[in-house]
């Protein structure tokens, strides 16, 4: 596709520990396109942030490791730049948030310095012009610029987030990676930071990953959804396909364990038992043990069946249901 | 019989952790053998400490003195092997002493807060504005010189440190929930510090203690060498270190030996005290 | 940033009467009787009484307590019962070579110890860094004295580039401060690299990769101001108590400082000289530890705006309701 | 009938540097047995304090706590003793929540060992029995809490607090820290528990949607304060409180159809410093008025229905006729 923005193709990330390998994120393949707003969506430990991490190249090292596949960003594989080049990438044509502001920031640099670095960093420019750059991204995420020399902690958790994200949008990038940024806040809070994001996202033309566990945020936010289950996405397909027509029983799952606002219903409908240790992944589908359609096919490894055009499936039984595997 | 279960599983766990430092290991091997030479003195040197021999003045390492003998022909080998004894107590017990004291005033200080609190930080601000090793001379040298007086002067003067680092320990875990759940559960002020806080509490300090057993070596030793420590003849390293300061030119390896032994010694406590540091670490373990 | 200087001097007042009582008290248990020190064996009893009299020996503790008080403020710290001095004169003669010692040896082991601190820091689980850090480690184990008698034997004796005492001239003090250095330069690099790591781990350290600095910029602007913080404190805290801990240093090279001076005011039990001797050198230590706190504050932004509040608080009116969260709560 | 338990005007202010904390201020209100509250708020509404002042782990500065009409508000030891086997708590951290040194049996045992009276055995089927209510296999109870996710360490914690049988539990936001197809297992847990043992819980937490599904009356705190206080179900149908709606509108829902109305509160929660005496969530409010400077008093707005706010009636006729 030519507007395809990144492609990442069966992309395999391992983490290793004294005792054991953590199989974190298992050959996926995703693509987002310009101006995509995609969601990845999955509980904790079903390696969202890692293929976050893994774009950018920033795993820790030395226990984290990409052990297989190719991360296309404009037909440019960024696992084989050098690390040089990779620097020039980050921050300038992708860009992530992360999940706490409380720590995200130097606790003694000023919050217009550490924009300002970011903007010098990628652009030939005077430190004034950069440091006027840095107050400009303040005022856009709602900052009056007279905070431009504070530190840190003299700003709320939501405030800092809007730094955070002054931050990432200050050299304008090509694509957001937006590593659960709205889960630390308070809800209003979270309501205002979604709400501007939203507006720079539309005024930057960018590309938004956003990694998220709230399907709620998802449906706000995005235009694609990806569901993520033990290093795999089990289902991704437009949010109209995911919200309305759920089809693998994880994501049918997740659905049923949601309290919801509007319905009288007393009791929730949980998933049975917990997501399999990633150190010791089972074969064939790895939601099979929680599964409550679970058959014998399902021993082997599910295939990936579009059930309708750009919704696919990682479940055996979808099949029946009249898809065609990919 | 579940006790002891339990303690197994939880000294399991350090030790896994622990191992996996192969320096540590030796460390621990090392200590281990000190320790044994010590208990073994009188088993295992070849010849009584005091035991002098005139003919064998400074004589160099023979078959008889496998590292020969010092200035009034005492076997060195000998000494060196009975000297453990006296540095390890100074060790051991310095640390003890400061230990059990620090601890009962960090926890104490930690727990309870309010003015508790800070009487007893005012006071080890007191403590702590005289420099320790000045604090442990001054000590020594009022008491008189003596092995005993070494140790205690060491031991108070080493307090602070632990009291202080047991405090903010203390302090992390006061705020956890459980600490609070058992008080929901109607536990004794008593139960809570000495079944949930000191316990979950001690982790950094055992780190803190294997090096002070290390530390309080050397500095027991920096004593005996200024004539504070052990009164001879009974051998200690940092005393013989001085007795062989006169045939420093001669015979510069009777100085040498004993210098070596503390540095071992203290060298094992350091590297154990790092692994243990890991191993206690629960951020390090993924 | 003042008033904060002032309300720590003054906190001082409190700790150094507490020392001076300390000191007093152990004194009055001190087997021993200083008279009898004084005169020697041979003197009889009445002489010592009276000489026990003289000195005020046998007032009770407050009123000693009291005099030694009141001559400290006037300036008076006492004589020496050995030399018949004033305490504050001998040490003041003594102080510079006490304070050179330190101040080289501390010089020395930063610009040692800091670099090789970061160097093992960013080698992590290499064996540069094993190397580093093991090397660190024997030195920090070793005992200084021990190391200076090495020093000598080597340098003064067998090489005799050196002397081997005495500080007449600049060589004399190359032997001392280099035993001085090896001790507290392997402390500072434990210290710069434990901190360093501890730095590298959190989170800003990888919003700053993400914003695509370099490697060096990540390690020396952002790691490594960070991880200062604690290492300062660290150096501060060395150099205080080196100028008490000297003493062994200064009587092996035969350097007439402060340690020596006490060490042998605490053999002969001349108690003026004790009494004021630790109590100058704990004033010493303490308004060295104020300094440090003082660089503390000024290079951490968080214990600053701690003292600048009111500014802040004219500031935060016309911010439009960007009141801080009750982070506090 | 009295009910279980009752609060009147309960206050609890902190000292701290920049002046008196009003962590919480002047809460009333009373739960039956059986029955559920929800308490609802953003970090710092002072909603984590309330419950553990009515538990006494704090001590309350002023009002009055009465336990099957009792006053309890400043009870002596032995009393205290007596009462928080009828009163306990469910934490909101499963990680810190749990003494890394206990077992999962000791860690359940040990209310049992304080209350005293039991013998070993009994109290090992006690655990074992209490181990199976909250859905623990027993082959778990060597375990050790590290070696546990986060969702059974969470039914560890109940299981703690269910060990002497109380009439009333505070739950600390006991669903918060977990994912969400565990957070469903947990909260169907605490309602067949609350069933099958007539159990009345304090349901604390900052999630609306959660706090419907379990509780039969919802109080809005806002810096130490009630807004609002509610039936669940005319809460959701009538809000009245400005901070009500926005909170609720501010939650994501999860689904792409009926999109509603989003309020977006600006600015962020003041300091519970010192606060003035006028309604604290003026700041932000946008039908802010003259008269919200004056102290705010809960009224009812309609049976059961409390509202603190003075001109709810007013701004309700607003967005009736925007609406139109």
């Amino acid at each position: 596709m030519a507007d395809t923005l990144l492609d990442i193709r069966n992309l395999a990330v391992q983490y290793q520990t004294d005792d054991a390998t953590i199989y974190a994120v298992n050959n996926i393949n995703l693509a987002i396109r310009q101006g995509e707003t995609i969601g990845i969506v999955g509980e904790t430990g079903a390696g969202k942030t890692t293929i976050a991490k893994s774009i950018m190249r920033i795993l820790p090292n030395p226990q984290g490791k990409i052990v297989s596949g190719e991360i296309r960003f404009k037909d440019q594989n960024l696992l084989d730049l050098p690390e040089k080049e990779m620097q020039k990438v980050r921050g300038n044509q992708i860009a992530m948030i992360f999940q706490d502001p409380m720590t995200a920031l130097n606790p003694i640099e000023t919050v217009g310095y550490q924009i300002a670095e970011a903007i010098r960093r990628h652009n030939k420019i005077t430190q004034a012009e950069a440091d006027r750059r840095a107050c400009d991204m303040l005022e856009t995420v709602g900052i009056p610029m007279d905070r431009f020399g504070e530190y840190p902690h003299q700003f709320s958790g939501g405030m800092k987030q809007r730094v955070v994200i002054a931050m990432a949008l200050a050299c304008n990038p090509e694509l957001l990676l937006a590593d659960e940024p709205t889960t630390a806040l308070d809800v209003t809070i979270q309501a205002q930071v979604l709400d501007m994001m939203r507006s720079l996202k539309e005024k930057f033309k960018t590309s938004v990953m956003l990694i998220t566990h709230d399907l709620g945020v998802v449906a706000e936010f995005c235009e694609t959804v990806a569901v993520t289950y033990s290093g795999e996405i089990v289902e991704r397909g437009t949010v109209e396909h995911i919200f309305d027509n759920p089809q693998h029983p994880y994501t049918l799952g997740l659905f049923g364990s949601l309290p919801k606002l509007d319905t009288k219903d007393r009791r929730l409908k949980p998933i049975k038992g917990m997501m399999p240790d990633p150190t010791n992944l089972p074969i064939g589908c790895r939601f099979r043990d929680r599964c409550p359609d679970a058959i014998e096919a399902c021993a082997a490894a599910p295939p990936d069946v579009e059930t309708e055009p750009g919704h696919i499936v990682k479940c055996v039984r979808a099949k029946e249901k009249g898809g065609a595997a990919v | 019989m579940e006790n002891r279960r339990k303690k197994q599983s939880r000294l399991r766990d350090i030790w896994r952790q622990l191992k996996k430092s192969k320096l540590s290991v030796v460390a621990l091997i090392v200590l281990c053998l000190i320790i044994l030479v010590a208990i073994l003195a009188p088993v295992l040197a070849p010849y009584h400490y005091a035991q002098q021999n005139a003919k064998l003045k400074n004589a160099p390492p023979s078959a008889q003195h496998l590292l020969g003998n010092d200035r009034l022909g005492r076997d060195i080998l000998s000494r060196l092997i009975w000297g453990s004894r006296q540095s390890l107590q100074m060790g051991v017990l310095a640390v003890a002493i400061a230990a059990v004291v620090g601890i009962l005033i960090g926890s104490v200080a930690g727990y309870y807060g309010g003015w508790v609190d800070n009487l007893s930080m005012r006071l080890l601000d007191i403590y702590q504005a005289i420099p320790m090793f000045l604090l442990s001379v001054s000590l020594a040298a009022i008491m008189g010189p003596s092995l005993k007086n070494a140790i205690i002067a060491l031991g108070v003067g080493t307090v602070p440190g632990y009291a202080r680092i047991m405090r903010a320990s203390v302090l992390t875990v006061r705020e956890k929930e459980y600490v609070e759940a058992s008080r929901a559960i109607n536990a004794s002020n008593a139960r809570i510090i000495f079944k949930h806080i000191v316990p979950n509490a001690i982790g950094p300090l055992i780190v803190q203690i294997t090096m002070g057993v290390g530390s309080c070596i050397l500095a027991g030793s920096a004593l005996s060498y200024i004539g504070l420590g052990a009164q001879p003849p009974i051998p200690e390293w940092g005393a013989m270190i001085a007795d062989a300061r006169g045939v420093m030119r001669q015979y510069p390896t009777h100085a040498l030996y004993p210098g070596i032994c503390v540095m071992i010694s203290v060298l094992a406590c350091n590297l154990l005290g790092d692994g243990l540091r890991d191993a206690l670490d629960p951020r390090l373990k993924n | 940033m003042l008033r904060y200087i002032i309300k720590r001097l003054l906190l001082l007042i409190p700790v150094l009467l507490g020392i001076s009582l300390v000191v007093l008290i152990l004194i009055d248990f001190t087997p021993g009787d200083p008279a009898r020190m004084m005169l020697g064996a041979q003197a009889s009893q009445e002489q010592v009484d009276a000489l026990r009299e003289e000195l005020g020996l046998n007032d009770p503790l407050p009123v000693r307590y009291g005099r030694f008080l009141w001559g400290v403020v006037n300036g008076d710290f006492g004589t020496s019962l050995m030399t018949k001095r004033p305490v504050i004169d001998e040490m003041l003669e003594r102080f510079p070579y006490t304070l050179t010692l330190v101040t080289i040896g501390t010089i020395f082991s930063v610009f040692l110890g800091i670099p090789i601190g970061i160097y093992a820091a960013t080698r992590r689980h290499t064996w540069k860094d094993n190397a580093a850090i093991f090397f660190a480690l024997i030195a920090v184990s070793m005992p200084s004295f021990w190391f200076a008698l090495l020093l000598i034997r080597f340098f003064a004796v067998q090489l005799d580039w050196l002397p081997y005492a005495g500080v007449e001239t600049w060589r004399g003090w190359v032997l001392p401060c280099g035993a001085m250095a090896l001790g507290i330069s392997a402390l500072i690099a434990r210290q710069v690299r434990s901190d360093m790591l501890e730095v590298l781990r959190q989170d800003y350290i990888t919003t700053a990769r993400a914003k695509g600095l370099s490697e060096q910029k990540v390690t020396y602007r952002h790691a490594l101001k960070n991880a200062m913080i604690p290492v300062i404190m660290v150096i501060g805290g060395v150099f205080g108590s080196s100028l008490g801990g000297s003493l062994i240093t200064e009587m092996i090279f035969s350097i007439p400082g402060l340690g020596q001076y006490i060490m042998t005011a605490l053999n002969n039990r001349d108690y003026p000289v004790i009494q004021s001797g630790i109590l100058i050198i704990s004033t010493m230590f303490a308004i060295i530890i104020l300094i440090v706190d003082v660089i503390f504050a000024l290079v951490d932004p968080r214990i600053r705006s701690q003292y600048t509040k009111a500014k802040r608080k004219e500031g935060k009116q016309h911010g439009k309701q960007t009141e801080e969260a009750v982070e506090a709560a | 009938m009295t009910p279980l338990l009752e609060v009147r005007d309960l206050k609890k202010y902190f000292k701290s540097r920049a002046g008196l904390l009003h962590a919480v201020d002047g809460v009333s209100f009373t739960l039956e047995k059986g029955k559920t509250l929800g308490v609802v708020g953003e970090s710092g509404c002072g909603k984590t304090t309330l419950g553990r002042t009515v538990l006494h782990l704090i001590e309350p500065t002023d009002g009055q706590i009465f336990f099957e009409g009792k006053d309890i508000t400043r009870p002596k030891k032995r009393e205290l003793r007596k009462l928080r086997e009828q009163m306990q708590i469910i934490f909101q951290d499963p990680f810190s929540s749990l003494d890394p040194r206990m077992t999962v049996s000791e860690a359940i045992m040990e209310p049992l060992i304080l209350k005293g009276g039991m013998s070993r055995a009994a109290m090992h089927a006690e655990v074992r029995q209490l181990m199976d209510t909250v859905g623990l296999a027993t082959r778990l109870e060597n375990s050790y809490p590290h070696e546990l996710d986060g969702g059974r360490r969470q039914r560890i914690g109940i299981a703690r607090a269910l060990a002497l049988k109380p009439k009333f539990i505070v739950c600390d936001e006991p669903v918060s820290a977990l994912d969400v197809s565990i957070q469903a297992q947990v909260i169907n847990l605490m309602l067949d528990l609350q069933e099958e043992r007539g159990l009345a819980y304090m349901f604390v937490t900052h999630d609306l949607s959660v706090v419907k599904y379990i509780s039969n009356d919802i109080m809005v705190m806002y810096l130490g304060q009630v807004v609002e206080k509610a039936p669940a179900d005319e809460l959701f149908a009538n809000l009245r409180h400005p901070y009500s709606k926005a909170l609720l509108s501010a939650i994501p829902i999860p689904s792409i159809h009926n999109r509603k109305e989003r309020i977006l509160l600006t600015g962020e929660i003041t300091s519970p410093i010192n606060p003035k005496p006028g309604c604290r969530f003026m700041t932000r409010c946008r039908y802010a008025r003259e008269e919200c400077n004056k102290p705010q008093k809960l009224e009812e707005c309609a049976p059961g229905h409390f509202v603190s706010c003075c001109c709810y009636k007013e701004i309700n006729d607003l967005e009736e006729v925007n609406k139109a």
